[in-house]
């Protein structure tokens, strides 16, 4: 079969933030393959690619994405950029965080004064990070069903409507935030810390499984993204003049 | 307690629809305590004067003019038993008391009244079934009585005794005499001729939306000055 | 109830999600139990709401003669397909702490969902009604125009006349309501053990690629669905509809 | 349309979505009338569907005596309350590559959107069919069973001479169809160019935190139902509906 | 052509609603090309009679039974004219085709039945009226008209000329009578009890839900072999 197209089950930061939308006419200017992208939450991106509706994932939890290899599902796993995950607040900052670098310290703040925060709590790769940060802290944060701990349920972009609209600390990956609109008198108060790391990587669909799959398409796509070319595109991609993702390559 | 609202005047009146004249010319004068018989074939366009008299229609010439009375006087003060009559989905009791409260009769003077029309209407032991599941000739009695209750000043009546036994006819004839004797006008429509006999005081005859004749109604029935009305109450008109 | 679920082992057919129901209920899940109260709490709230005003708003629409009239119709007609997520951005902007009522501090609370809901399903409601209430009223029109109802009277007469038929233009409201997302998912933030109900919980679930829990809180909801329609027969039943109303 | 307005200033309130709404209109982006088309589109189809199949199926039931005639009833009208993500998921987990019409490969097409609206409206076009078709029943029915009216003709007889207030029905599929973002979001797939509706947008937008342009979308939106309630109106009046109707 | 559907035999019907028992041990045998008049008080039950009798309602006790034909040859050769004529929102003419298409009259045939039927009703002119707009005598007229046009066996009428003006009146018994004539067996729901006398074979009276008294037409009206029937007659019966 010959589609000339890919679709991507893509995680919604890489979309929302834009660089997809900076990426993909350039790939498709060069092979002249198209890529229709659907952004959806990692697990549901995961669970999509396993009944095989896609040809490429481009999602950011490792150990989920592992799984997904090991389980026959994907072939070609790729790490292709990162970027990083921040702690936002009010600028007034009730918790005292800004500027401490380490993240462990941060999050005791936060729940030694018990001001709000809002969790994803929909299982993704930012809340995954988001426990084993409250883990490193030592914290057990929804323990006593605490009032100030709160569990959206939502997306990143609804966690932060959330988090904006209730005056609550959140944990976002930085491109995410940076292409948000209701930011309200929220900043970044924390980052740096180098457990606050975030990769993202590719992964072609098994067509052996699915054979329907575009594995040539999907190749071509993977490849490109490795490539020199598609490393310096992520690279170029600006948001309001920020680097958002930075490329796995080191030039 | 005002003035009676009568006399009604109705001058030229015209009715228009979906592009055929359906009433035409027709001028006529209701005063206090009169009997007006209206005859006519079907189709003549009797149901549609009475409700254009009854303010259900604008007519689309003429003019209606009542002599006294607010526009809420006058609503109050008249009532009409259509030819099919409508009633509300409640109890035969529920229905007229529903009448009275939209009349605005005083919530103490009610009892009484529905007992009355009740009882006017043979419809007493009836009382709590459902309005809906009458017979076709309890429910025109029960219209007959709704619109008796409230004494008003004049009452419009179409057919109302078309689905009747005739013991029944006879009764409703004679509250309407009553009723008249009391200073009520009544306007009836009929296709009974000795029913018009029996009641009427002036007969209007209308054929094909005009007035085609009219006079005091023993006079006019046995000698009537339109040859419409002529063949008709010999029978022989053709439709 | 998510925790407990999430080890289980791959399935994605409808009838691991029939499975799954069946279990939850079965268990009598606490959580699950507590979700659903809300949902039907939120939801017969606001349909209660939305049929106070939209059936008194649909009837006087249907029997009054006004100027627009046939403008307000259409306007009705088309709030119908109101966006839930439209709704819930309108309300948030409102509720939320820069907004004109932002003092109240309703944002993320069951009353902010009830809100929203109602402002989606009163239009619904109030079309609906017009047309029932119209089409009983052009038997009635003369006879209570000649009898002199008018304004209040006329409209409470006709919707108590209509009442059985509307039985079903609310319950096509609670269907809209009990079903939404959009709209309580912005207002409500389909917070844990405050704001969380069916429909955003099986968002959740959908998100994290639980496709069977989601499919199988979905069943649960229909049932809840069926269950307020079986009861809402049976209370219309009871209170006796014979053919001639 | 997204790259436009993302370097407005921040900006939430509803003034300021309703300045961009005319903006958007004025300017007559390309890219957003493809999506208003492809809402349209789909869910004008998707109601034309459920109205073949939900009016004759409600009138069905309206009129033709059977066993279980109440539960189907109830049934119907709990089946208004389908919520879109769940309807979603099933019509994911048929079409999907692993699912029994996966090989059509049909996801993430409008075709998919159109299956999905289908079945999230056909159930209230046909519980609001037999209401409206029952209550005209009432009068005919002794009448046509006189005249040995029975089945088939039965059922079209009475959707005929109904016809205007279904009209209002099909109105309410349209505006379900129009405004639900759940099941066109999970078997469409948000693609843009693809399968991107106004109601996708808008939640992406949302999620964007772009809350005055998703407000603004919904204005829109709003306006495109609107146009197609008042077109439908007009066609309506056309074809004349005299009080005796 | 199969047989005639006739003889119609009712035996012991009865019919309770709500608690109430409306028809009571009623039999009756109703023979090919008779006339039955059915007379009675408003309230009787002289509808209901007909609606079981017409397969409308299932009678509480007691049974109905034709001599001849299959169910649907029994609906197809039997018609009924209601006492609240009901039409489709459609014109004059769209009904009575309709009403043939239902009864199964070939497509060929049918246009000249309608012409026939829009004549005897006297509405040739109002032929693309819609029928909801017709006046209540017309609407009435063409209902009978409606019923007649596929000549069935049994053509059951409940006061069909209730609303109608003399001549229609007239009209309406003389094809009664014509159709009767050619076999069609008739049952007639009346107040007029000089409509009894013009066209009626046999008399059935009915009271309070029980037949009270019967006989051959003349002289059962002039010397009831009832009471209630005879004060009936005399217009003496208390409703
Ligand atoms: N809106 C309308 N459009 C067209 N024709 C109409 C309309 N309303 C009434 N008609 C016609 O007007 C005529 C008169 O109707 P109307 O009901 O007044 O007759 P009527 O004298 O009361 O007859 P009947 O004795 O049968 O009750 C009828 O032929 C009817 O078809
Ligand atoms: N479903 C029902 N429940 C209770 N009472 C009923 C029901 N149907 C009819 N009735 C009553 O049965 C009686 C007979 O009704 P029916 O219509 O047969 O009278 P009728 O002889 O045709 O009278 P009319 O001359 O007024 O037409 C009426 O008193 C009516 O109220
Ligand atoms: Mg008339
Ligand atoms: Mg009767």
């Amino acid at each position: 079969k010959n589609k000339n197209y890919i679709v991507l089950q893509s995680t919604t930061s890489v979309q929302n933030s834009g660089l997809l939308g900076h990426l993909i006419p350039i790939f498709h200017k060069k092979t002249g393959v198209g890529v229709r992208v659907v952004a959806v939450g990692t697990g549901q991106a995961l669970k999509n690619a396993r009944n095989g509706d896609g040809d490429v994932l481009l999602v950011h939890s490792r150990a989920a994405e592992k799984r997904f290899v090991s389980l026959g599902f994907g072939i070609e796993r790729h790490e292709v950029m990162y970027n990083d995950y921040v702690v936002i607040g009010p600028r007034h900052d009730p918790a005292n965080i800004r500027m401490i670098d380490d993240i462990a310290q941060v999050f005791l703040n936060i729940s030694s004064k018990r001001v709000p925060f809002v969790s994803r709590g929909d299982n993704s790769g930012t809340h995954i990070r988001e426990l084993s940060l409250w883990n490193i802290a030592g914290i057990a944060p929804d323990a006593d069903g605490a009032a100030w701990y709160r569990e959206a349920g939502s997306g990143m972009g609804a966690t932060l409507n959330i988090a904006v609209g209730m005056g609550a600390y959140a944990l976002t990956d930085r491109a995410t935030w940076l292409s948000f609109q209701n930011k309200g008198d929220f900043e970044v108060l924390a980052q740096g810390d180098t457990r606050l790391s975030n990769p993202y990587s590719v992964i072609l669909i098994n067509p052996v499984r699915h054979p329907h799959v575009n594995g040539k398409g999907g190749r071509a796509f993977i490849k490109w993204l490795t490539s020199p070319e598609g490393q310096g595109a992520i690279n170029a991609f600006r948001l309001n003049g920020e680097q958002l993702f930075y490329s796995v390559l080191k030039n | 307690m005002i003035k009676s609202i009568l006399p009604l005047r109705a001058v030229e009146l015209g009715y228009i629809a979906n592009a055929r004249t359906l009433l035409d010319g027709i001028s006529l004068t209701i005063n206090r305590g009169t009997f007006t018989v209206v005859l006519g074939p079907n189709g003549a366009g009797k149901s549609l004067l009475l409700r254009l008299l009854h303010g259900m229609l604008e007519p689309s010439t003429g003019t209606i003019s009542w002599a006294n009375g607010s526009s809420a006087d006058r609503r109050r003060r008249q009532a009409m038993v259509f030819q099919r009559p409508v009633h509300l989905r409640r109890s035969v009791e529920a229905n007229i008391v529903f009448a009275l409260g939209a009349l605005g009769i005083p919530r103490k003077d009610r009892s009484g009244l529905v007992q009355l029309a009740l009882e006017r209407a043979g419809l007493t032991a009836a009382r709590r079934v459902h309005a809906r599941l009458l017979s076709v000739g309890e429910q025109q009695r029960l219209s007959v009585a709704r619109a008796l209750a409230a004494e008003p000043d004049i009452l419009f009546l179409d057919e109302p005794t078309a689905s009747l036994d005739p013991v029944s006819v006879h009764r409703i004839e004679t509250l309407l005499i009553e009723a008249n004797a009391r200073g009520t006008a009544i306007v009836l429509v009929t296709h009974d001729v000795s029913q018009a006999r029996r009641v009427g005081q002036k007969i209007v005859f209308l054929h094909d939306g005009r007035i085609n004749g009219q006079g005091p109604a023993p006079s006019f029935l046995d000698n009537p000055n339109s040859d419409v009305a002529r063949a008709y109450l010999a029978g022989k008109i053709i439709v | 109830m998510v925790r407990e679920f999430r080890e289980k082992p791959y399935m994605h057919d409808l009838n691991a999600a029939i499975l799954l129901a069946a279990q939850l209920i079965y268990t009598g899940d606490a959580d699950l139990l507590e979700i659903i109260g809300l949902s039907i709490g939120v939801s017969l709230t606001a349909v209660l709401a939305s049929c106070v005003i939209g059936m008194l708003l649909g009837a006087a629409i249907a029997v009054l003669k006004f100027r627009g009239r046939g403008a307000v119709t259409i306007l009705l007609n088309s709030l119908m397909g109101l966006p839930p997520v439209v709704v819930g951005l309108g309300v948030y902007l409102l509720l939320s702490r820069a907004g004109p009522l932002g003092v109240f501090g309703l944002l993320y609370t069951p009353t902010a969902m009830i809100i929203a809901q109602t402002i989606l399903v009163m239009p619904i409601v109030a079309a609906l009604t017009r047309q029932v209430v119209e089409d009983f009223y052009a038997e009635y029109d003369e006879q209570l125009r000649s009898l002199g109802v008018r304004g209040r009277r006329l409209v409470t007469t006709l919707l108590w006349d209509a009442r059985y038929s509307l039985i079903t233009v609310a319950l096509a409201g609670f269907g809209r309501a009990i079903a939404e997302v959009g709209a309580v998912m912005i207002v409500g933030g389909n917070i844990d053990h405050l704001t969380r109900v069916m429909t955003t919980a099986i968002a959740l679930e959908t998100s994290k690629g639980n496709l069977a829990l989601a499919l199988a809180l979905g069943i649960i909801l229909v049932g809840v669905s069926l269950l307020v329609n079986g009861a809402v027969a049976s209370l219309g039943r009871r209170f006796g509809r014979s053919r001639y109303d």
